[in-house]
């Protein structure tokens, strides 16, 4: 028990490298497609420390206490993801609502720490980003559903090997209207572009996190890595197959978060209500026909 | 002794309570009590007066079923007027014609006779409504008494050129021994309904209903809805078990009449606005409901059911109306927070209200399950579900109407409930406690009153 | 020859370490907030975008004071303006530096003589690096930027200690022309 | 060996002594409250987990018992919500208009429980089940609002009249009002009818769409200590009426072979799936935390009776266990609240703030239980959910599985914003120095609340392995446990580990956080706002409108179904004015007419 | 014959309640309802060509025609009955006139 925890914080460990360094350079590839010369590869490694190396200001304990809760949430939901088949901490026990609810621990100590600064500004803030999960997360549970249905495992380490055992037959394929509403719920979760709408840092001033200077914000950046780690390795692990060795997980997670970034700088940003009504009109109604069809009429491709 | 005491005893004293005026209330309460106390030493029988057999001459009946009415309406009588015979001096002596009336009602085995007595209770009752003050509410409950008596007399004067009998019992018996067809006899029957339905407060005939009980004062509001209530549903219960033979069209008509009024009463009582208003029209629907019991041949229960409502009744009605004297009128605003510093009236009032809506603990859920039982043995699935429903809708308006009674934060209403008063409300409402809680007695006197029924010669 | 690798350093060893560790971080990621108060701040997209690309130095525009390193003041500061710039400063986290923009805050600039401007803003606040010229032109701005960066490699850059140190003093001058910093808005009470 | 009965009367004997000694002094009676409920829940805990209740009865007439593991856990669940709530009382007792009435309608309705789970007897049940009613609806109108005694009347008396046609009908069938037996001889239409009303009775106990309007009413405007009960514990009837409808009798109806689902159950699912959307939507946009509290229930009761209908054993433990889980952390919640509401005298959000200042044990305990409540493990909450969720999946109901979803992300929402706006954020400058923790006796039973939150979550097999003897009984296969483990449809669960796993991450984080340089500490009013100076709490703390964006999105369609009752409270006035109009008149001759209306209809029909 | 007659009366008496507005009329219609059915008792008894109910020394024999005499008992009480009735209203009319100043049902203040 004790060694596979020890293993699990390894994968966390793991996991905020890896994210803070393809964030890295895609922040320098998305340099290069403006024409600029872009920040160094390992510039997120820079931003980090230097921001745990300030003194920073706090408002009281919950506001120290929920930044620890958050991050200790997370590190505790990366714990459980498979990165390849043999790259994992608990096999059997990755069940995907454990990394839904899990999840949810981080977010809501860092809502609550931000609330607890008192800023009016933070608590906007976690309202978008809790509205904004409210429209996201539906169409993507219905599609998980979906999955988890047909295959009769919610083991993420299971519906990895469950593709790969039918011949690589990925659910981005398999299910192609899904697979939309995959990438599209990953993109808000991710905080990408046109659903940004809870950091607007020119509106609401980055939105709950405007109160953090400091190690509480460098914890939060090293929360946000891992948890932007996690959603990715998700993807990747439901829809793309999971990866034989970590060569081919590293490169299909380059490739997802690439293309999502790339996707991302082309759009401007989404009023909080359009989001709302966005994922309710077309991912929903996708997710649901998809179901429809997956499920009931048995057509997967 | 003998069941003609009753009747006499009361109508010698009224006489002589005019003769002594000073000491006329003294003689009201001694006679209305002696009238309870006489009931126990009274042996069940069937009395006939001036030595002619039943079918020749004027009986009297005392068997169970009047037994029960007796006490009822007596124990009733006697508790308003111990209330109010200070008050009411001057109504001794009609007091005492309306208590003769009553037992003469109750007792009589004579259609014509029932009439008589009706009558004379009736005119006691116009006599008593005159302190209301509301000449013009008498006047029209005076005009709809006389027509609807009127029609009991032609039905019943129909029935007498059909069958050639006044007696009850040997009309009920020439009636199935006959073989009329049954239209035959269905339009007197109906004119003797709708006489009773206008005394009995059932729906389209009960316009006097909230003139005399909407403006109705301590002696005259419990006196009509509870005592008059009581003896005018076991009279309507023993012609309904006995006497009358409702099939075909006039079923229909009954039952809708029935019906109409147990819905639209709540429906009326669930506008109201004034707490009369509302136990008037809740009163309406009550003896509909207790109308429809007996109609459904389940006399046992209909009649502690009329008990049980009237005794409700008698709590509601003496602590509204005491009350209203005080505060000059009945607006559920005016009497808010009435009970903040009332409390044991409250309780009272609290008990006779969940009795009626038929709450656990009380009396009434006694009943009331007992009649949903008796109603689905006997495959009538129709009538719960309309008395459920409509239970709601009381429900509704009684603990809305409660609630504004007991809570109000300041400026309560000043209201003085003597002690008399709260003792007898105590006792009634204890009452209806204590056979809610054990039931044994009430469910064998149900039985025991359902089994005697159609027993030749009088039913003893 | 003393191997240092293996002896006891004495705490306050330990902690310059440290500080030059954190040095390195700082001077490679620092994030601005920008104070812009006047045309000088004209000049920084072109320090942002394509042409100069701010962000090869590890540099950024910031939405809050908490979360910033450098208070960019770009031009002239009015009475009014410099009340909030001095709240803003005191909510940064430490260390912080400020950086100068224009003339106008290092004399007034062609606001020298107006009774609402401020002439030198270093009376107020510690500035780190002034660029001057009005404006200057972006290679200044930018040559400014590297000079702070310089600045903190060498230990110079202690505007913000100054500033802890000699607080009366500046609090003094700020209450000289200022009357009041904290003042009561009437429009929010 | 302990008879049921004498804790019967022991119980309605003590509700008579509260209010006796309440005379003497209210307090006196508030801990006759305690220490009856304690007795009540702790003897009925020991002596039925040791299987050792006696049912004879010797002085009660018509009463009979029996002991199921069904009843048990209801009996066991509610007595023991009343109990910790019951150390509310003392501190309470005092704002009550009738303090002894309180508590004596306090323990008589717990008294009401005992008698409704563990009788076999339909009619006995009813009585219970009634006399609960009417005792509470007493208890209500000592909070703020007398409408809403009104309101919770009504619904329950649809309920419980649904509940007593059903009792009948089932008693046609049988013969007797056996429990048992009627609902093993009832079959055919009629099994369908009174499936209906079951249904109509549990939906209108639990609150579930569309009978669900008076729940905010009565659970908002309840005293404080009496809105858990209301919540955690009454409402909990409900899903006993639904475990009857659903599981025991099985009417003909049409079974979707899509989804393995007989129609009947399809369809309770879906209002399940509706009362979870509404209550979510309704609690998203409350500004009494009561009242979202309330709503919450809504929501959650729609989990319980979506979990039942799904008539499979895991949906069964799920829902069982849901019913567990949520009576503890809104039982916690409520409790929180109701400290809240009682040190500064409101519970609406946009008139508070910063109460965390000054209670900090009550805010965790309000955190500890919307974590649960929001289904976040390592509480309770998660697991049941995780159950249902199993449930849901392998009947592959689409549809169903977006409502519940949309539960379980919208109560992160809805259980948010008390948070944020109640407890976090600045003082109120009304609240500055006169704002305290709650009394410790107070704090007992949320602390023991928030343990057990915490149990049911760590350790959720401790309760599984009743709920298994319940749904065994129940005529179902029980759920897989391993020792720390749950097995799932489709996957394996360890509370434990996930537990550790996070217990882990907050110790790494922890570490992280002491080693770094020390923060320096500033106020709350200290925060950035773009240069401005405020001064005034109000302006700085974001507490009303919280989700404007959202609630923007459907303000316009939030009272239909309360319109749709009004509208119908006014249609009965309206027949009744109707009626009024055509039949009273001062004036003699409207009987005369009616007479000879109904004299010709009589003439018409049958002699002419 | 009679009955027709009785019935016609009591026909008035209903259409007089039904119509008048006065109260003295309303209760001369009550009368008039009241003598038709007291009209209408008679005649239920009435024998045609039947004798007095009386048994006197020259008809002493039990085959007799006589007009049933039960009714015309009846009539008595109802009569009396009826008297009183007509007092009482006429003294509660009084009353009316006292407190409202007309006899008009319509004219009167209240609903």
């Amino acid at each position: 028990m004790m060694l596979s925890m020890l293993y699990g914080v390894g994968i966390a460990f793991f996991g905020f490298v890896l994210h803070t360094s393809v964030a890295g350079i895609n922040r320098k590839i998305s340099g290069r497609l403006q024409k600029r010369y872009g920040p160094k590869w390992y510039q997120e490694f820079l931003d980090i420390f230097k921001l745990l190396s300030k003194r920073a200001t706090s408002h009281g304990w919950i506001f120290d206490f929920g930044v620890i809760m958050a991050l200790g949430g997370i590190i505790a939901t990366a714990m459980f993801i498979p990165v390849t088949n043999n790259f994992l901490a608990f096999p059997d026990f990755d069940n995907f609502f454990i990394f839904a609810y899990l999840i949810a621990v981080g977010m809501l100590g860092m809502a609550m720490s931000a609330s607890g600064s008192g800023n009016p500004l933070a608590s906007i803030g976690v309202m978008r980003a809790l509205t904004t999960m409210l429209a996201y997360d539906i169409p993507y549970m219905v599609v998980i559903v979906t999955i988890i249905k047909l295959t009769g495992t919610s083991s993420i380490s299971g519906l990895a090997l469950y593709q790969q055992a039918a011949g690589n037959n990925w659910f981005i394929v398999a299910l192609p209207l899904g697979a939309i509403v995959a990438v599209l719920a990953l993109m808000a979760g991710l905080g990408k572009k046109p659903f940004e709408t809870y950091i607007a840092p020119a509106e609401i001033a980055s939105g709950p996190l405007v109160e953090y200077g400091g190690k509480q914000l460098g914890m939060l950046f090293i929360m946000m890595e891992i948890t932007h780690f996690i959603e990715v390795s998700l993807f990747v692990n439901l829809f793309l197959g999971g990866a034989e060795n970590i060569f081919i997980f590293l490169v299909k997670y380059f490739a997802v978060y690439t293309a999502l970034s790339l996707i991302s700088n082309v759009y401007a940003r989404f009023k909080i209500d359009q989001v709302v009504l966005f994922f309710y009109k077309w991912p929903l109604l996708i997710a649901i026909v998809q179901g429809f069809i997956a499920i009931y009429l048995g057509w997967v491709i | 002794m003998s069941a003609i005491l009753l009747i006499v005893i009361p109508l010698l004293a009224a006489f002589l309570s005019i003769l002594v005026k000073k000491y006329s209330a003294n003689i009201l309460l001694v006679v209305s009590f002696a009238s309870v106390v006489l009931l126990n030493y009274i042996p069940l029988e069937v009395i006939t007066i001036g030595g002619f057999a039943a079918p020749y001459g004027i009986n009297l009946i005392l068997d169970q079923y009047s037994l029960i009415a007796l006490y009822a309406v007596n124990v009733l009588f006697f508790l308003v007027v111990a209330i109010n015979c200070a008050k009411f001096k001057k109504l001794s002596s009609i007091l005492l014609v309306a208590l003769a009336g009553l037992n003469g009602m109750i007792l009589t085995g004579d259609l014509f006779n029932l009439f008589v007595f009706m009558e004379v209770s009736g005119i006691a009752a116009y006599l008593m409504t005159t302190t209301n003050q509301k000449p013009l509410a008498t006047f029209n409950y005076l005009v709809q008494g006389t027509v609807g008596s009127s029609l009991y007399l032609l039905g019943l004067i129909l029935l007498y050129a059909m069958f050639g009998t006044l007696n009850m019992q040997d009309m009920a018996f020439q009636i199935s021994s006959s073989g009329y067809h049954i239209a035959v006899t269905a339009f007197p029957f109906l004119l003797m309904f709708i006489g009773f339905g206008v005394e009995a407060k059932l729906l389209p005939f009960n316009s006097w209903v909230q003139g005399i009980l909407g403006s109705s004062n301590r002696l005259t509001g419990p006196m009509i809805a509870s005592v008059y209530a009581a003896a005018i549903g076991f009279v309507l219960g023993r012609l309904l078990t006995e006497l009358f033979v409702f099939e075909g069209t006039l079923l229909l008509i009954v039952t809708a009449i029935l019906g109409f009024s147990i819905v639209a009463g709540e429906a009326m009582a669930f506008g109201a606005k004034k707490v009369r208003e509302i136990l008037l029209f809740s009163s309406i629907a009550q003896a509909a409901l207790v109308a429809l019991v007996f109609l459904s041949g389940f006399t046992g229960l209909a009649a502690l059911l009329l008990i049980a409502n009237t005794a409700g009744k008698l709590i509601l009605f003496l602590i509204t109306n005491t009350a209203t004297d005080q505060l000059g009128n009945d607006d559920i605003s005016t009497l808010q927070g009435l009970f903040v510093n009332n409390k044991v009236v409250g309780v009272s009032f609290t008990v006779a209200v969940l009795n009626v809506l038929g709450l656990p603990m009380f009396f009434g859920f006694v009943l009331k399950m007992n009649i949903l039982l008796e109603f689905f043995q006997t495959d009538h699935l129709l009538w719960p579900a309309v008395i459920l429903i409509v239970s709601v809708v009381e429900g509704i308006y009684f603990i809305r109407l409660l609630l504004k009674l007991w809570f109000k934060e300041s400026d309560l209403p000043q209201v003085e409930f003597e002690f008399t008063l709260k003792y007898v409300v105590v006792v009634v409402a204890a009452l209806l406690i204590l056979f809610g809680v054990y039931t044994a007695p009430v469910e064998q006197a149900a039985d025991d009153l359902t089994a005697i029924q159609y027993i030749e010669g009088g039913n003893l | 020859m003393k191997s240092t690798k293996f002896s006891e350093l004495s705490q306050e060893q330990v902690d310059r370490k440290w500080w030059e560790i954190g040095d390195f971080f700082r001077r490679n990621s620092l994030w601005m907030l920008m104070y812009c108060t006047g045309c000088c701040a004209i000049e920084l997209p072109p320090a942002m975008t394509s042409a100069y690309d701010m962000e090869r130095l590890g540099m950024g525009p910031m939405a809050t004071p908490r979360q910033a390193d450098i208070l960019l003041v770009s031009g002239y500061l009015s009475l009014k303006t410099l009340r909030r710039l001095i709240y803003t400063y005191e909510q940064m986290s430490e260390p912080k530096y400020v950086v100068g923009l224009g003339s106008c805050t290092i004399n007034g600039g062609i606001y020298h003589d107006s009774h609402a401007v401020i002439n030198q803003l270093d009376q107020y606040v510690p500035v780190d690096v002034y660029v001057a010229g009005c404006m200057p032109n972006t290679e200044a701005v930018m040559n400014g930027f590297v000079d702070l960066m310089d600045a903190i490699k060498h230990k110079t850059a202690n505007g913000w200690k100054k500033y802890r140190d000699n607080y009366d003093w500046y609090r003094q001058n700020q209450i000289a022309s200022l009357g009041e910093v904290e003042v009561h808005d009437e429009f929010h009470e | 060996m302990a008879s049921i009965e004498l804790l019967l009367i022991i119980a309605l004997a003590s509700g008579f002594l509260a209010y006796l000694l309440g005379r003497v002094n209210r307090v006196y009676g508030a801990i006759v409250t305690i220490v009856s409920s304690m007795f009540v829940f702790s003897s009925l805990a020991y002596f039925g987990f040791t299987d050792s209740l006696d049912t004879t009865v010797s002085i009660l007439p018509y009463v009979t018992f029996q002991v199921t593991y069904l009843g048990m856990f209801f009996a066991v669940m509610i007595t023991f919500i009343y109990a910790m709530v019951s150390f509310f009382n003392p501190m309470f007792i005092k704002d009550y208009k009738y303090p002894g009435a309180y508590s004596m309608l306090y323990i008589l309705s717990m008294a009401g429980v005992i008698g409704v789970f563990f009788t076999d007897n339909f009619m006995v049940m009813f009585f219970f089940f009634e006399f609960i009613v009417w005792t509470s609806m007493f208890l209500i109108p000592l909070g703020h609002s007398r409408k809403a005694a009104v309101s919770y009347y009504a619904f329950s008396a649809v309920g419980s009249f649904a509940l007593l046609f059903a009792i009948f009908m089932m008693r046609e069938a049988a013969g007797s009002f056996g429990i048992n037996a009627g609902l093993a001889a009832i079959s055919g239409t009629n099994a369908i009818v009174v499936f209906i009303l079951l249904i109509v009775s549990a939906f209108a106990k639990l609150g579930a769409f569309p009978l669900h309007t008076w729940l905010p009413i009565a659970h908002g405007n309840a005293p404080h200590p009496f809105s858990p009960v209301l919540s955690g514990a009454l409402v909990k009837l409900g899903a006993f009426v639904a475990v009857m409808a659903l599981i025991k009798i099985t009417p003909n109806s049409y079974v979707i072979v899509a989804l393995d689902l007989p129609l009947a159950q399809y369809l309770v699912a879906i209002f399940a799936g509706l009362s979870i959307v509404f209550g979510t939507l309704m609690a998203i946009r409350q500004d009494d935390a009561k009242k979202l509290l309330a709503y919450s229930s809504m929501s959650h009761g729609g989990y319980i009776l979506l979990a039942f209908s799904l008539g499979s054993s895991i949906g069964l433990s799920g829902g069982f266990y849901h019913i567990v889980t949520h009576a503890l952390a809104t039982g916690a919640a409520f409790l929180a609240i109701a400290a809240v509401g009682r040190q500064t005298g409101t519970t609406k959000m946009s008139e508070l703030g910063g109460v965390i200042q000054k209670m900090p044990v009550t805010y965790v305990v309000y955190l500890i239980a919307i974590i649960s409540m929001a289904g976040i493990p390592p509480m309770g909450g998660f697991i049941s959910k995780w159950l249902i969720f199993q449930a849901v999946i392998d009947k592959g109901l689409i549809l169903l599985a977006a409502a519940v979803f949309f539960g379980s992300i919208g109560s992160f929402l809805y259980v948010f914003r008390p948070l944020a706006a109640l407890f976090l954020g600045q003082e109120k400058p009304q609240f500055k120095g006169i704002l305290k923790e709650a009394p410790v006796i107070m704090l007992i039973p949320m602390i023991v609340l928030s343990g057990m939150n915490l149990v049911t979550g760590i350790f959720p097999n401790i309760f599984l392995q009743f709920i298994n003897k319940v749904i065994v009984e129940l005529g179902m296969a029980p759920v897989v446990l391993g020792t720390y483990t749950i097995q799932g449809t489709n996957g394996i669960l360890d509370p434990l580990q996930i537990t550790i796993a996070f217990g882990i991450g907050v110790v790494i984080a922890f570490i992280i956080f002491i080693l770094l340089k020390k923060s320096k500490q500033v106020g709350l009013m200290d925060t950035y706002t773009a240069g401005n100076f405020i001064y005034s709490e109000e302006l700085m703390h974001y507490s009303v409108d919280f989700y404007a964006p959202i609630e923007r999105l459907y303000e316009k369609h939030t009272t239909h179904v309360q319109d749709m009752y009004k509208s119908l409270e006014n249609k009965v006035k309206e027949f009744g004015n109707v009626v009024k109009y055509f039949f009273f008149t001062n004036k003699p001759e409207i009987t005369v007419f009616w007479i000879l209306i109904i004299i010709g209809a009589l003439l018409w029909g049958d002699l002419l | 014959m009679l009955q027709y007659a009785a019935i016609v009366l009591i026909m008035l008496g209903l259409y007089g309640i039904l119509t008048k507005r006065n109260v003295i009329k309303i209760i001369v219609s009550l009368n008039i309802l009241e003598i038709g059915l007291n009209l209408f008792i008679v005649s239920v008894g009435f024998v045609d060509g039947g004798l007095a109910p009386i048994f006197t020394s020259q008809n002493a024999t039990n085959d007799l025609n006589f007009v049933d005499p039960l009714p015309q008992a009846l009539v008595l009480t109802a009569i009396v009955i009826g008297v009183g009735t007509t007092a009482l209203g006429l003294a509660i009319a009084k009353t009316i006139y006292a407190k409202y100043g007309t006899f008009n049902l319509d004219e009167m203040g209240e609903k």
